[in-house]
């Protein structure tokens, strides 16, 4: 259990004065599904775009397999296969699912000249097993952008999983997707991680989901990393309940 | 490729082929539109395919116009006497002196113009948006005024090449075919491209660069890349058209960011953006506006063409082609799948 | 005013569309022109071809151009070429190559000028111009161009000249004598720049300033902070209609005291009527002046072909004629002169005619060197003097005494 | 090279100078001020970016211009331009803007550009490509032995656009107007929610935008010359101020504007009248490149 | 161009080296829209009105709209009664924010009324402008997060809720009524409303839509992006304007959890029909809507 790929040390951030994260040290396992939590201004989303490269960090560094990646822009953490999606999905609205996945071919492992060459047939297959995969080959030729937002999400999950990262950062994936979809959606992640061996980050708002889902736990709180354990261990843990649950 | 569009290419094939010869009194006039038509597909590359609408792709064609005349020149005379005010002297040239430096003097042109857009492209990708067309609007129009401060190529006074040496109409011809082939070259390398990994990528820059971006597409690279490509052929029609005018100066004729330099983005938007007719289609029914309006409303032609920037822009937002491929979507093998659309409320 | 210049755009093309069957009993020489009717150089384009139409009428009045005994009246096809060099150019390969023309009267400014040159060479169309000046243009070996006006370094060398006299009557040498140049980027401009500093060098003069003038000018302050630093003896400015008005306007806001101010475009720019008092003293050059006593039999002397261009362009009658006019006019009527000589409607003939042309007009004298220029008729230099424009230099025209220093 | 090191030399020779310099940027600088507010002020509030910018000026300084030909007093020029460029203002947001402000950001340059083109010719057309401009007939005060000259007019100028940006200034803070679209250009969804009709506010700025633009041309035909042409280096100006200063940031446009009519004229004066134009648009490109080198810092671009 | 594709076969391709997702797994929004279908009841208006307890203060009668061409809502029903709350909860896209759109007069309506009041003062106010809605008939919209004028101090957004008042001292006395209300806007009066906290910011979108003194409140999702005690202060909020201040209350919750057993009435909504309406808490038990939507 040594093996981390994300390797988070003593990071800080603010903005304007306002901390929002203090000093903040963590590791996602290698393979493993690891998770983020914490109430809303716990610091979660900074600490998520301090990682990928969304805005510099003010101390600490934060490594990926090793490289310093704290200064590095996001498209050159992208490209070392730390990818992610976003909490307000973003898919290619204007095409469809089939076109979505083969743009999400992994350009990071193509020069030039590779890009310059049409599809092969082996991308249009990968794509639509892909697309399979998340329940949304039938709907292959609709126009993303008319896809509800739950199938959009799935989408922007298959398209991660298209683009063959290393580690894959998923940044509230449950959040406004109706609860029932919720249950296949935790069935996809985790036959990602086991299947593909893709090493999975979340980051969740939702208890129930990230119970469900991750081996690992980190708890947020102000800005502070308040408690790391198993599932088990958090839910238990008093100062997780106090900080997330308010007067509950 | 179905059967009808083999026709159809054949068709404009045969049209572009035998038009200057029907039509010898308009030559100038056809070359003009393949110009357009090549200037429109370029800017099409970044502005409809890459979403950055750049309003300085005009400073390529200044270039191209000025590096085709100074390496030209420069291979016989000394750029500098050639040019100055008080230059005595008549120059000549022989017909090789001028083949050879129209052939080296134009691959310089457009290889010149593809590394400035890298080097250009360099420090104006980071800029989006409007900061985008105002960086390279900026850019053309700098470039402009340096060149006229600039002697040794000219100043203010402008640049002279020598005339073709050959029979007149030939002379006409010449150019409509090495603009015409320039065009045929620049439409199979977009259709090519657009078709390629390359092109998706540049289509997802786009619609979503942060996307782009956070799925380790190579952004800057691609951006540069389709920018240094559309620069070559830009550089290469500027150096085409300086040879077909002989006579040019830096602001109203080479880097004239008010005329070409928005017409190529009006065409586009008349045809349609991020499509691969719609600057064809576009810069030809342009062409002919313009060239209607000058014969018909003289002194009045710039209120028009004004107003039919507004009245595109504003009125008529996806150009010819969203238009067709709202009302005639079959034509463009597009099914629609009925269930489907109503589902989607 | 303006309204009526707008309203003459209109008639003119109304006209140009409908005159193919208004005119009968003579028969029709076609001569195309791509002129600026719109552009930055409007103003004087416009001065051009109502210059063209004048003579165009007056030629027609007095009979005609008689060719081999047939009886021929010119007619005109306009263009608007923008102002711009480029579209000179293709207007001007659409008049020859889809309306046919045979001949072509020039464009409005050297630059125009330049574009559409090479153009008429190359399908060897005799093309008489009466509006570019710049010297660039005559050492191409142009065969088929012909200008009436004197080239541009000639423009303000007389004042160079006149103010080494005048540095010599002080007892002071020539070359002690500090020039000021500030002129616009344009061929023509850059020409009369390089005509002032040659004549400059020749006296040994020193220019301490030496700038160029952007194309949209709207501010010389930079220059004329320098020219108060520096006190030049000798200001040269030249930036079409728009520099004489800019540069009259701050002279007299910044109080500028130089000895002598030289410029070109004083009437176009009607700087008197602008800038009143502030004008008095600016040497301007000029290519005609109504007081000349220059004549010819279809237009009268130089004042009378001023009076009878007053009554037929009304919109003229309370400024200066200005010579931009004239010259055009003078054009004409050298093709005129050309074609009665050739006895021929051969263009090739017409052009050994143009070439041989040796006359005498209201305009003065017209005598083509090799090249194409004018070399029969002097630049003459007339000073402001309250209001009135008078002739002070060359001597042999002089009508008045130079006021020196200015004040 | 001599030359520039010599007019760098004159500097230095006669300090006096750069008083004049910068006296003579800031009275410049005051009126390209009044066009940059009105272009932060639609930027900020439709997100249009008006192109047109500069031909408003120029138009505005025609409207003065005529009425003196037709003999009215030139100090009515200002509030007369101001009332008619307000119409044409309102005129072209109902024509034009109005369908723009919701599409994307190319759209309303692109179509402003049109509009400049067109305006720009209008003009040449109604009044002639001539550079005019109105001679109030005041004096010039100078001083340090002539050399720093300040003619009256221009200084009525700088105070006509200082009392024109104070009523802007005191109008948007205080008048329910000038609230309303302060609060549209924060959050045009929440403002509707409030009651404020939108569409009335966008039409209303738009208008104030051309009329502040129509004063200032008035103002500069008395100061300076205007050609129906010129407007476009006015458009680059303003942009150049805006980007420098931000959006919805007066105080800044005002000392942006400021700074770069003194920088201008150091320019011109170093360099050369000639390259004054060049100096304008790469003080634009460098600004561009400060602030995306400042964006590069915080790992993002200049959006 | 990938129409070219297309053509390729539909039928389902055992993808090599992957598991396909089994019918059992396969997640579809289609799927809880056919399943709330396969619930609908069948609603009378009487059972709206007997919930609206007889006296429906706002009416909606059967109301279509949507936006442009696109119709949304198809012959709608809705009835609340004064100081009462109604919850709309629904898959996305079933229609819930458009309601609250038609209401405030955002959208096309294509036909339908929308009346406001009981018996003889019932008034049509379907036509009315968003500004007369507010003005005239008392109806405040409050809008999901970040609807705050950051650039404004608190106070100046307060006065920006009376922008309709006629004159604007009302407006700042009305604002003082709210400060009054709640200290702990008064305490940050004088910031700029965007360095709030996300509790303060929901505090002060809600706070501004009473500068009006509106009677019904539109609420649009409430809770969305709050932290947790912070969902329950803002329910505190809102009932205490219910109860106390008689306000009534319409709303979109996507935490239909939350929001059912906040309001007294709840209408299940699929694609922009009325698929179930009951009593909040009984439509909690309803093990069909449980199912549905509340996860389990």
């Amino acid at each position: 259990m040594s093996d981390v790929i994300i390797d988070v040390q003593g990071v800080s951030k603010s903005f304007g004065g306002v901390k929002a994260n203090t000093n903040v040290s963590m590791q996602v396992e290698r393979g493993g599904i690891t998770g983020l939590i914490g109430p809303n201004g716990s610091g979660k989303t900074t600490l998520f775009n301090s990682i990928v490269g969304y805005h510099p960090i003010d101390g600490g560094s934060i490594k990926f397999e090793g490289q310093e990646i704290s200064k590095l822009p996001v498209q050159k953490i992208a490209r070392l296969g730390l990818l992610r999606t976003f909490q307000q999905t973003r898919i290619y609205g204007a095409m469809n699912g089939v076109e979505n996945m083969l743009i999400s071919l992994p350009h990071r492992k193509m020069s030039l000249l590779d890009a310059l060459k049409k599809n092969t047939r082996e991308d249009y297959e990968r794509a639509d097993q892909l697309l399979e995969f998340v329940g949304l080959y039938e709907k292959r030729f609709l126009k993303s952008g008319d896809l509800s937002f739950g199938q959009q999400k799935l989408l922007e999950f298959a398209m991660a999983l298209m683009n063959e990262p290393t580690c894959l950062l998923l940044d509230e994936p449950t959040a406004g997707i109706n609860p029932t979809l919720i249950n296949g959606l935790i069935d996809r992640l985790k036959r990602a991680n086991e299947e593909f061996g893709i090493t999975l980050f979340v980051i969740e708002h939702n208890m129930r989901v990230i119970m469900n889902l991750a081996e690992s736990i980190y708890c947020l709180a102000h800005g502070e990393m308040l408690a790391q354990g198993t599932p088990d261990e958090i839910q238990n843990d008093q100062k997780v309940i106090d900080a997330y649950l308010g007067a509950h | 490729m179905g059967n009808n569009k083999i026709i159809l290419y054949a068709a404009i094939l045969a049209i572009t082929v035998i038009a200057p010869f029907v039509f010898p009194a308009f030559g100038t006039q056809l070359a003009t539109l393949w110009l357009m038509i090549i200037v429109a597909l370029t800017w099409d590359m970044t502005g409809g395919q890459m979403g950055y609408n750049s309003l300085g792709n005009i400073f390529f064609y200044g270039t191209g116009m000025y590096v085709a005349a100074a390496v030209t020149i420069g291979m016989v005379y000394d750029v500098g006497e050639y040019t100055s005010a008080h230059g005595g002297g008549i120059t000549s040239f022989t017909d090789q002196q001028y083949f050879t430096g129209m052939f080296v003097g134009i691959l310089a042109a457009g290889v010149f113009c593809s590394v400035c857009a890298v080097v250009i492209g360099y420090l104006t990708f980071g800029l989006r948006g409007p900061y985008f067309a105002i960086g390279t609007l900026g850019v053309a129009i700098a470039a402009g005024e340096l060149v006229s401060n600039w002697d040794w190529i000219g100043g203010g006074q402008g640049i002279a090449l020598p005339v073709y040496p050959g029979d007149l109409d030939e002379g006409k011809v010449f150019f409509y075919f090495l603009f015409a082939l320039t065009g045929v070259a620049v439409f199979l390398f977009c259709r090519w491209l657009y078709q390629t990994r390359f092109g998706a990528a540049i289509n997802a820059i786009r619609d979503d660069e942060e996307k782009a971006d956070a799925m380790g597409i190579h952004t800057l690279r691609y951006k540069l890349v389709t920018w240094s490509m559309a620069a070559f052929f830009v550089g290469i029609a500027g150096g085409i058209s300086a040879f077909q005018l002989i006579h040019f100066e830096p602001l109203e004729t080479a880097y004239q960011t008010i005329n070409l330099g928005i017409f190529m983005v009006v065409c586009v938007l008349l045809g349609g953006k991020g499509t691969l007719w719609g600057p064809v289609i576009g810069a030809s029914l342009f062409h002919v506006f313009k060239e209607v309006t000058w014969n018909y409303f003289l002194g009045w032609q710039w209120v028009a063409l004004g107003a039919l920037i507004v009245v595109t822009v504003v009125y008529f937002k996806d150009g010819v082609m969203g238009y067709l491929l709202h009302t005639k979507p079959e034509w463009f093998g597009v099914k629609i799948d009925q269930k489907a659309s109503e589902e989607t409320s | 005013m303006k309204k009526l210049s707008l309203l003459s755009i209109l008639m003119a093309s109304v006209s140009l569309l409908f005159s193919q069957a208004s005119l009968a009993a003579c028969d029709e020489i076609h001569i195309g022109s791509a002129i600026s009717l719109t552009g930055k150089y409007a103003t004087n384009g416009i001065h051009a071809k109502n210059g063209y139409e004048y003579a165009i009428q007056k030629i027609k009045d007095a009979g005609g151009v008689m060719v081999d005994g047939k009886c021929y009246n010119f007619r005109v096809t306009y263009y608007d070429d923008e102002s711009k060099g480029d579209r000179g150019a293709t207007l001007a390969e659409r008049l020859i190559s889809q309306d046919k023309v045979q001949y072509m009267l020039g464009p409005y400014s050297s630059g125009l000028t330049k574009a559409i040159a090479p153009v008429t060479e190359k399908y060897q169309i005799p093309m008489v111009e009466a509006e570019g000046a710049s010297r660039s243009l005559f050492n191409k070996g142009y065969k088929y161009l012909f200008a009436v006006l004197s080239t541009s370094e000639q423009y303000l060398a007389s004042a160079v000249t006149l103010a080494a006299e005048m540095a010599e009557k002080q007892g002071k040498k020539a070359s002690s004598v500090k020039v000021a140049v500030a002129v616009e980027n344009d061929p023509f401009s850059l020409d009369i720049r390089a005509g002032v500093l040659d004549d400059a060098k020749k006296y040994g003069m020193k220019p301490v300033i030496d700038e160029q003038l952007p194309r949209d000018l709207s501010d010389m302050s930079a220059i004329l902070t320098k020219v108060k630093l520096l006190k030049p003896d000798l200001l040269i400015v030249s930036g079409h209609s728009k520099g004489a008005a800019t540069a009259v306007r701050q002279i007299g806001e910044q109080n500028i005291k130089v000895p002598m101010i030289a410029m070109t475009h004083c009437e176009a720019a009607d700087v008197t009527g602008k800038f009143g008092a502030t004008a008095n003293d600016i040497l301007c050059s000029t290519q005609w002046a109504e007081t000349l006593s220059y004549s010819d039999p279809i237009f009268g002397t130089a004042g009378e072909y001023e009076a009878g261009f007053k009554k037929a362009y009304p919109e003229y009658k309370d400024k200066k004629v200005p010579y931009q006019t004239a010259q055009a006019s003078a054009a004409v009527y050298v093709f005129k002169d050309a074609f009665e000589r050739a006895g021929s409607l051969d263009k090739e003939k017409v052009r050994d005619a143009l070439a041989a042309t040796d006359m005498q007009t209201f305009y003065g004298g017209i005598k083509f060197s090799e090249a194409g220029n004018n070399i029969a008729k002097p630049m003459v230099l007339r000073q402001i003097q309250n209001g009135e424009y008078n002739v002070v230099a060359p001597s042999a025209f002089a009508s008045h005494e130079l006021n020196w220093p200015r004040n | 090279m001599d030359q520039i090191l010599g007019n760098i030399g004159l500097l230095f020779e006669f300090p006096i100078v750069n008083f004049k310099i910068v006296i003579d940027g800031i009275m410049i600088g005051a009126l390209f001020a009044l066009a940059a507010y009105g272009l932060a002020l639609v930027w900020g509030v439709m997100n249009v970016k008006n192109l047109a910018q500069g031909d408003f000026v120029i138009a505005g300084g025609y409207v003065s211009w005529w009425l003196v030909q037709h003999g009215f007093p030139a100090l009515l020029g200002v509030p007369a331009a101001f009332i008619v460029m307000w119409g044409i203002g309102w005129v072209v947001y109902k024509l034009v803007i109005s369908r723009v402000i919701e599409r994307d950001l190319f759209t309303s340059l692109l179509a402003t550009f049109g509009l400049a083109i067109m305006m720009a010719q209008i003009l040449n057309l109604l009044f002639g490509s001539d550079t005019q401009s109105v001679d109030l007939g005041y004096e010039t005060l100078y001083f340090a032995d002539g050399l720093i000259d300040i003619p009256i007019a221009k200084l009525i100028g700088v105070i006509m656009a200082a009392i024109l940006a104070a009523g802007v200034i005191i109008f948007m803070k205080s008048s329910r107007m000038g609230q309303a679209i302060r609060a549209t250009a924060q959050d045009a969804r929440a403002a509707r929610v409030l009651g404020i009709d939108t569409e009335k506010v966008y039409a209303f700025t738009f208008s104030l935008n051309a009329a502040i633009c129509g004063a200032a041309g008035a103002i500069i035909v008395m100061v300076w010359v205007i050609q129906p042409f010129y407007g476009i280096t006015h458009s680059i100006r303003a942009f150049v101020i805006v980007t420098a200063a931000g959006l919805g940031n007066l105080p800044g446009v005002i000392a942006a504007g400021l700074g770069i009519g003194a920088l201008e004229q150091y320019g011109a004066h170093i360099f050369g009248i000639g390259y004054q134009q060049a100096i304008a648009v790469m003080l634009l490109l460098l600004v561009l490149l400060i602030r995306l080198i400042q964006q590069l810092r915080v790992r993002q671009v200049l959006k | 161009m990938s129409a070219e594709n297309s053509n390729g076969s539909e039928e389902k391709k055992k993808a090599g080296g992957y598991h396909v997702g089994g019918v059992e797994t396969v997640i579809s929004v289609d799927e809880v829209t056919r399943q709330a279908a396969a619930i609908a009841e069948d609603i009378t208006l009487d059972h709206l009105d007997a919930l609206a307890n007889n006296e429906p203060h706002v009416s909606i009668k059967n109301l279509v709209a949507g936006y442009g061409q696109m119709e949304i809502l198809h012959n709608l029903d809705l009835r609340v009664g004064k100081a009462q709350s109604l919850c709309l909860i629904g898959p996305n896209g079933a229609g819930k924010s458009t309601i609250l759109h038609a209401i405030f007069g955002f959208n096309r309506i294509f036909s339908g009324k929308i009346e406001i009041g009981t018996g003889s003062d019932m008034r049509d106010i379907t036509r009315l402008t968003p500004n007369q809605k507010l003005s005239q008939a008392g109806i405040a919209y409050i809008l999901q997060d970040k609807s705050i004028f950051p650039g404004m101090t608190v106070e100046e957004n307060l006065w920006m809720g009376g922008f309709l008042k006629d004159k604007p001292q009302e407006a700042k006395q009305a604002a003082e009524q709210v400060f009054d209300k709640y200290s702990r806007l008064a305490d940050r009066r004088k910031h700029k409303a965007g360095v709030l906290s996300g509790g303060e910011r929901r505090l002060l979108e809600i706070s501004r839509a009473l500068v009006m003194n509106p009677e019904v409140l539109l609420v649009d999702e409430p809770s969305i992006g709050l932290e947790p005690r912070f969902i329950d202060m803002v329910f505190e909020i809102l009932d205490d304007l219910q109860n106390k201040e008689g306000k009534t209350i319409i709303m979109v919750e996507q935490n239909a959890k939350k929001g059912l057993e906040f309001a007294d009435i709840g209408y299940v909504l699929v694609s922009g029909e009325l698929a179930i309406a009951g009593k909040g808490d009984d439509l909690l038990k309803n093990p069909k809507v449980g199912e549905l939507f509340l996860g389990g």
